[in-house]
């Protein structure tokens, strides 16, 4: 789009990023100079970008907290556990139906609590004399009612602080239940820094609790794991409906339209596929080490990526018969996107987006936009790490702050019974010279052209600056940036919750995102900005009569 | 079925809440704050709080909402949140430049125990708050009451700002409770049409359903202003709408200014509007002018003229307090039957005030107001005793769906609809607006329900 | 099904109407009529028209319509009328003492050929007008164009009180057209808040949306007053909304007034409404208040906040010419695509000024206006071709329920909904309320037609 | 209810008639004084009113025309044929679904037209040139289209004018299209004075081009016809439900409900049971003359009513298993009417009402008040003739001016093969001696109270200043004066339409009358005429604070 490129020209990064700065305190500029990287084709290296580091306070930051993270993000999904809060009614009520990772809960006799918000509902009395006995009798009439396989507690802020031991509550009603698989996470609002360790906690304990219980794995040739898939807008039954006919099984999906069973049977897959990096990779080590299963980052947002991913997962496995019916299913699915395609690409060759969100969108969805003819002149996450931007490479040198000392790392070993290495050393080599590297992802940045501004936590006041020079033609982000972004007359899309749109993801969601690009840059609203006597407010003319 | 696991059968909950009707203080305090010109609002407390009010009020009335957040990690929930208001209120003040910030705690810094008042003195003290510039607080714990409550708390933190100075001004102060914007600026427009010179605060109204004109401003024009709030100090009086949304801020002014004030009920539906009108024109003794008794006889004419289809129905309703007393006493005084109410703000008051305005019906409602009065208990008394329509916000869609019972949107959150935004309900015209709904509700069951031969065309 | 006998396959008719989108002239010059301060109208003719008229108006509004008939016998239609008229001047002038009688004729007048100046000369020479009164009148032969063209006419008997004094009124004339009272005041709100003093007839507001206070105002307030109308030949210009419904007495005030015109489209929707304010303020030389530039700024707002609900919906619609001109253009500005649209009002004007602001659709649009354009044809279109929402009057409730689409009423008459009468939908703000209306319409259907794995909370 | 009885002994009715009268130039006076009729309870003689006669124009009538007299009210009931207005637009567009004739067509493959409007449409061209041909096309596309068993035509206004002679296009159709029994009617709106004239141009056409077609009637033991119920609100659903349950076969209802085939079997019927007077009684002279088919007058408005209907017809066929069972069927169905009755009374005993409305409503209805205990202070008819006020008696005595001249009297004579009296003399005479009248009907005025006021064709004026002078509790009529009455704070119920509710006829009927005019009477809006300061304006009293 001619007017953007020349304000790219015009403006240099330098001093976009200057501007931004321009109006913090000193030592807030000092710290989000360091968040705010410009992009450099650099020879064989990427540059360091600081994340996954404390959000001033007072500054308007897009992240949530850790329970958000944990209960929203990780176990919402779980169409089949109660999932109830303790604390005060607020945390459940805000995570209560708005994501929207859909579940199929269409099977006869299926069980569905994602309609429902459980709570402890803390009062005072609870706060000053403590709120155990009370969850207690929760997890007792939520058990009364509904007879489920399990109950998870999630613990709010000031849980921590007066002392509750949650999980000595869940262990002694599972205890006392029998039936009922109870469990408990630590993901009070106050921990890490984003919503990033309540993935952690919450992905720990679903290892811990339930990875390993059940080895009676969905059956299957190609049997795989999806880490880090969430069904928004139904993306997962997408990439279902593609592995399906591709023949591979998915075995769990973490945790999508996912259920108990398929979590405690998660252990019995033959290959992990890792979809967001972010939220789920230390998950996929775990897996490895104590189960002997590899893992590979896929992608499945973009028809290019999905069809990729596919290969991947078939050249895993190794077999002709595979990879002939892979090249089938791109074969047949190809057409209909590319005609899409061809259709709005006119529409939308050479616009220009902005990407700011979770920890890995940001990055996936580039490949979208690409297939758009668009380019990313801005992206970064909302609590990713630097490994996400960068790539695995940099994990090793990691120092590890206060902050990300007190999310628990899991320490695991094979497993006696269970660990059985899916690939030898040897097959691992060969992959990897055949081109498919296990546990391999480098991360947003080497995929983004130089000049381009990588920004870790952009809050409200950097968005709006840089959307008021740089003029994207649309910006995504999520829900409480949409509007600040729309009144400036920039169409923005939601990549949290999609707006109501989605799927996205493999070959049918790759179709409807481009035409939900192509309405959002081309709806004629961006054209009612102004009305007439605010083009031409001169009355010199008098009025023109038939 | 989409609550598929709600039995018919009631069985005693004492400690789990299931789909709440209520939320926590601090959003009502954040929204209470959007209704002050200038002001951002700040939550004190870890920074999820603020996203998740952010986003419900967004999603709302999908309008930008700002706000801050002290951000807390697990070194200030030990040590106290201080040093993150301080570092807050600056950068705030440096990068946002309102007028006013608006503090609210939650329940984190409540349990810690974080002094608001001496945090903001500091501030102050430390030249971190420029000159002209204000700090006001509320004491909001998430464990206390409600969002209701929050949003109480907040507006008698605005009306801490009156000042007296020994002369009145005149004016009346109308604290219209925890209404939408287009219902501040109806209440605006109708004391303006009898001829009351108001003060009304907080107001929403032009800062939560703003244009759309390539202009994004952090605090656009509206909200009722700092000078007015010092000026409130001075009204001849105050008109506290809903005992639980506005009579504390109210008797605060009275004990503190020596402001008299009456807590009326929300100005929704003919009686409780006549009310607000006459006392009004009492106060500013000024006579009525034809205009209202005009728009007024419209909402009578309608009545009358609809009646057939609303006599007599069945409804279920969920929503605050001092929102559910004023509509109770519309639907009853239209002879709608209203049967079944659930508030999770607690309040023994509010379930004998339901049980007076519907003391006339033929049988006993279901009210209750606590914990356990949620969606849950709600959907289980319409599962027994069916109903012909449901009032509420859009978490009742479910219950809607799933009995088919048509729903009109009513409260807060409305997350699925639009127009509550820019249509009043309350006031005589708010008063068409609802009976227009709830008549589009019945009317269109009833087309999809005649059977053939009795297919209506005039109704 | 309701029209069971409807084919899918469309046959040419060329002298049968089925289920009309229209009706005859009369009734429209007995609306506008009512638009005319202290006015009775009057049916020349059977009283069989008037007590229909009456009737269809009543359902629609839901007030009292008080009309006058000259009751022909099967004498009078032999003999001709003009004793019965002479007769009903007088006893309308002295049992119910209007200011003005508003004579309209009917087919069997027409057919006849009374000559209504010359009768009304006569009943004047008689004495049978008392001073001061007036009697105005207009031909509206029923078996020529439709109610609209009724109205035109009708309208034009308004200018024709015109008169000229050489001294400019400082004023413009605004002919409405044939949009509801709450619309007629709708646009005096926006006239005046833009600060352009006009003239509006005719003026129905307050008089077809009156109060229930325990008195029957034959003659209520409300309505252009004949000394409006007289000083209307003194005014700067016309705005006449809509070429079929207001022109004709625009270009009658040009001509015979040298009051010069523009026809503008009803200001239904953003652009139409654009250039209905940008008008005023140009011929005012005022320029428009911030209040106007935010109620547009909300409707732009509300277009893109949910512009992804209504994106690419076909929709069909019935109604008459200028009205669906507006809607047209409205439904294609926000990416809706009008797919049908009938009208029984005969008009090749019409069809081509369709075509032009449906160009950019992916295929040609379904419209025609003359005597075969009708509801029957609408349905059989439909069934060709499905479409997401109707927009039209209470007639096409058959349609919607046969083929089970939403439908937005809308338009002349509505039977079995309220609101239209109180609430606008021209202007910014009546824009508001059709977007609200239609998406009511689109999200109840979506949330009943959902899966229930993407049943949505937010919307 | 006090205040009323009061405002009745202030008032005398003398009073309230000159000032009716008191505003009219004094021909309108003189006119108008003698279709006021102010009730006196004479010895054996009933007092005289003038009605049937032309409404003085300019005068605000509640009456129509004699189209909607024809299409509206006689054919538009029936399901099944094709009904075309042969005129201008308007006509068929207002007589459109707007009358409340419930049809019952859920029987498979049923035909009903009902909704739909068919019109000539006539232009301009039609007018000046005739509309002959453009009435046979429209005869023929609504053939082809459909293929009924019958199309009716319907002449408007101008139609007689110009002198099309649609009797012959009929005629001619009728003959061309072989299997559609085509039939016109000259229902020009200016004929006679009021709907009345339509209904009889309907009812001898259908006399004469339908009935003693077809000789195969419904089958059953006791079979009857009912003349003059047009089912509104389903009023004729609920009589046939009674009458099924009596073991009663109802043969043709003349027009309610009604489809061809009953109107071509009617006469096979062996007793004519006439709800509505005014509208047929003549038909069923017709039906007696002709095929030997005796009429008794019957009233189903009004649970008593009703059941003494039901005897008469019992105990016209004179059957003891019959009446055995009428009186079975009344002691089960009364109960139900007399819980409910006794449930409402309370609230509108005493209370006054005032009823001006078609031809026999207005006498028909003043029995569900009584039986609401309440009292009909003042009633009349919108289109009826003397009989209907004060007897049949009056019948040879009538005469006919100018404007009834011209509607067509049938002369009948008996049908050489279809002719048998039903009912010898004797039978007759015994009928009579054993208080069985038939072809008998005293009128609405001997039922009423002395000193009431009995009005033929009310208008506007009238009908306000009655209302204020007598503010009766509620005040029945049709829509155009529902809201003029309503205004003035006194509730109106529509006896045309029945608004939206019905039925009320029968017991079930009676059933939702009484709670109707419960709802009606009792509602708590017509507390809400006036504001608070409106009730008390004085600003005296300072404002109370708490």
């Amino acid at each position: 789009m001619p007017a953007t490129e020349e304000k790219l020209v015009r403006l240099d990064p330098a001093e976009i990023k200057e501007e931004m700065l321009r109006k913090y305190p000193p030592k807030v500029a000092r710290r989000r100079a360091k968040q705010i990287l410009i992009n450099e084709a650099l020879e064989n290296s990427t540059p360091e970008i600081t994340a996954n580091v404390r959000t001033i306070p007072g500054i308007i930051t897009m992240r949530g907290c850790t329970y958000a993270g944990c209960k929203g993000v990780i176990m919402g999904p779980t169409r089949d556990i109660v999932n109830i809060t303790h604390g005060p009614i607020g945390c459940g009520f805000y995570s209560w139906l708005t994501r929207r990772n859909q579940t199929d809960a269409s099977a006869p006799g299926a069980e569905n609590y994602m309609t429902y918000c459980f709570s402890t509902d803390m009062q005072d009395k609870d706060i000053i004399f403590g709120g155990e006995k009370k969850l207690e009798a929760a997890i007792q009439e939520a058990y009364d009612l509904f007879h489920p396989k399990g109950i998870a507690v999630f613990a709010t802020c000031p849980v921590g602080l007066i002392g509750d031991d949650i999980h000595a509550v869940a262990a002694k009603m599972k205890n006392k239940l029998g039936d009922c698989n109870v469990f408990a996470f630590s993901c009070e609002g106050y921990k890490g820094v984003s919503q990033s360790a309540g993935h952690h906690i919450a992905n720990n304990q679903v290892f811990r609790h339930l990875v390993g219980l059940n080895d009676q794995g969905r059956p299957g040739q190609y049997r795989i794991s999806l880490l880090g898939e969430y069904n928004i807008g139904g993306d997962g039954f997408e990439i279902d409906r593609i592995l399906t006919k591709c023949g591979i099984t998915n075995v769990a999906t973490f945790s999508g339209n996912s259920s108990y069973d398929q979590f405690t049977s998660a252990h019995t897959a033959d290959l992990n596929a890792v979809m967001c990096h972010r939220s789920i990779n230390y998950v996929a080590d775990m897996l490895e080490i104590k189960y002997g299963i590899p893992w590979i980052k896929v992608n499945f947002i973009g028809a290019g990526a999905a069809a990729k991913s596919l290969r991947k997962i078939a050249q895993y496995f190794g077999e002709q018969a595979l990879m002939d019916r892979v090249e089938e299913v791109i074969a047949e699915e190809m057409p209909a996107v590319e005609a899409v395609a061809a259709e709005v690409r006119p529409r939308t060759e050479g616009k220009t987006a902005m990407l700011f969100v979770g920890g890995s969108r940001a990055h996936h969805y580039q490949e979208l936009f690409k297939e758009l003819g668009m380019r990313t002149i801005s992206a970064g996450y909302e609590f990713a790490h630097r490994d996400d931007y960068e790539g695995r490479q940099v994990l090793p040198g990691l120092k590890v702050d206060a902050d990300s000392r007190n999310i628990e790392e899991i320490e695991v070993e094979p497993d006696q019974s269970r660990y059985s290495p899916r690939k030898s050393e040897e097959e691992i080599k060969a992959l990897a010279e055949a081109g498919l590297q296990l546990k391999k992802y480098d991360g947003m940045i080497p995929g983004m052209e130089s000049g381009t501004l990588v920004i870790d936590d952009l809050n409200q006041y950097e968005a709006e600056k840089m959307v008021e020079m740089l003029k994207p033609d649309i910006f995504c982000a999520g829900i409480k940036e949409k509007f600040s972004v729309q009144k400036l007359g920039i169409p923005m899309k939601q990549l949290h919750s999609y707006d109501s749109g989605g799927p996205y993801a493999g070959f049918k969601g790759a179709i409807s995102f481009y035409r939900e690009i192509d309405r959002l840059v081309n709806s004629k609203v961006w054209g009612y900005l102004k009305a007439p006597w605010q083009e031409n407010p001169e009355l010199s003319a008098s009025y023109v009569w038939e | 079925m989409l609550l598929r696991h709600t039995p018919e059968e009631i069985s005693l909950r004492q400690a789990l809440t299931i789909n709440p009707a209520k939320t926590c203080q601090p959003i009502g305090a954040m929204y209470a704050a959007l209704g002050l010109h200038g002001c951002l609002p700040h939550s004190h407390g870890s920074q999820g709080c603020c996203a998740y009010h952010r986003s419900t009020l967004t999603r709302h009335y999908k309008e930008p909402i700002s706000a801050g957040t002290s951000s807390f990690t697990e070194g200030a929930s030990v040590f106290g949140g201080q040093a993150n208001l301080l570092q807050a209120i600056e950068n705030i003040f440096t990068v946002y430049e309102p007028e006013v910030v608006a503090v609210h705690t939650t329940c984190l810094s409540e349990t810690i125990g974080d002094d608001l008042p001496q945090i903001i003195d500091k501030a102050g003290k430390e030249g971190k708050i420029p000159s002209g510039r204000q700090v006001i607080y509320a004491n909001t714990p998430s464990y206390v009451g409600s969002h209701v409550t929050g949003f109480a708390n907040m507006v008698k933190g605005m009306a801490r700002l009156a000042e007296s100075t020994g002369h009145k001004n005149g004016k009346v102060n109308v604290i219209p409770g925890w209404v939408e914007p287009a219902d501040m600026e109806e209440i605006k427009r109708l004391a303006a049409l009898v001829g009351a010179p108001i003060i009304l605060f907080p107001d929403t109204s032009g800062i939560l359903n703003g244009p759309l004109s390539g202009e994004f401003k952090m605090f656009p024009e509206g909200g009722v202003t700092i000078s007015q709030l010092k000026s409130a100090g001075d009204s001849v009086g105050t008109l506290a709408l809903g005992e639980w949304c506005s009579a504390e801020a109210a008797r605060y002014l009275d004990a503190n200014n020596k402001v008299p004030c009456r807590i009326l009920d929300i100005p929704i539906g003919l009686k409780a509007t006549d009310r607000f009108v006459d006392a009004l024109r009492i106060i500013s003794g000024v006579s009525v002018p034809e205009e209202v008794n005009h728009e007024r006889g419209q909402l009578v004419d309608m009545i009358s003229d609809m009646h057939q289809y609303f006599y007599h129905q069945k409804v279920a309703l969920a929503g605050d307090p001092d929102q559910l007393i004023a509509m109770t006493e519309f639907l009853v005084s239209i002879d709608m039957w209203p049967t079944h109410l659930v508030t999770g703000t607690p309040g023994k008051a509010f379930e004998q005030r339901i049980r007076d305005l519907t003391a006339e019906l033929p049988y006993e409602v279901n009210v209750k107001a606590e914990q356990s009065a949620d969606l849950f208990l709600l959907h289980q008394w319409i599962k027994k005793e069916p109903v012909d329509l449901l009032i509420g916000n859009t978490y009742l869609k479910y219950i809607a769906r799933d009995e088919d019972i048509p729903l009109v949107r009513w409260g807060f959150p409305i997350l699925d609809r639009v127009g509550h935004q820019y249509f009043p309900t309350v006031g005589y015209k708010g008063g068409l607006r609802l009976l227009e709904k709830v008549l589009t509700a019945l009317l269109d069951r009833k087309d999809r329900d005649d059977p053939e031969q009795s297919f209506e065309l005039v109704m």
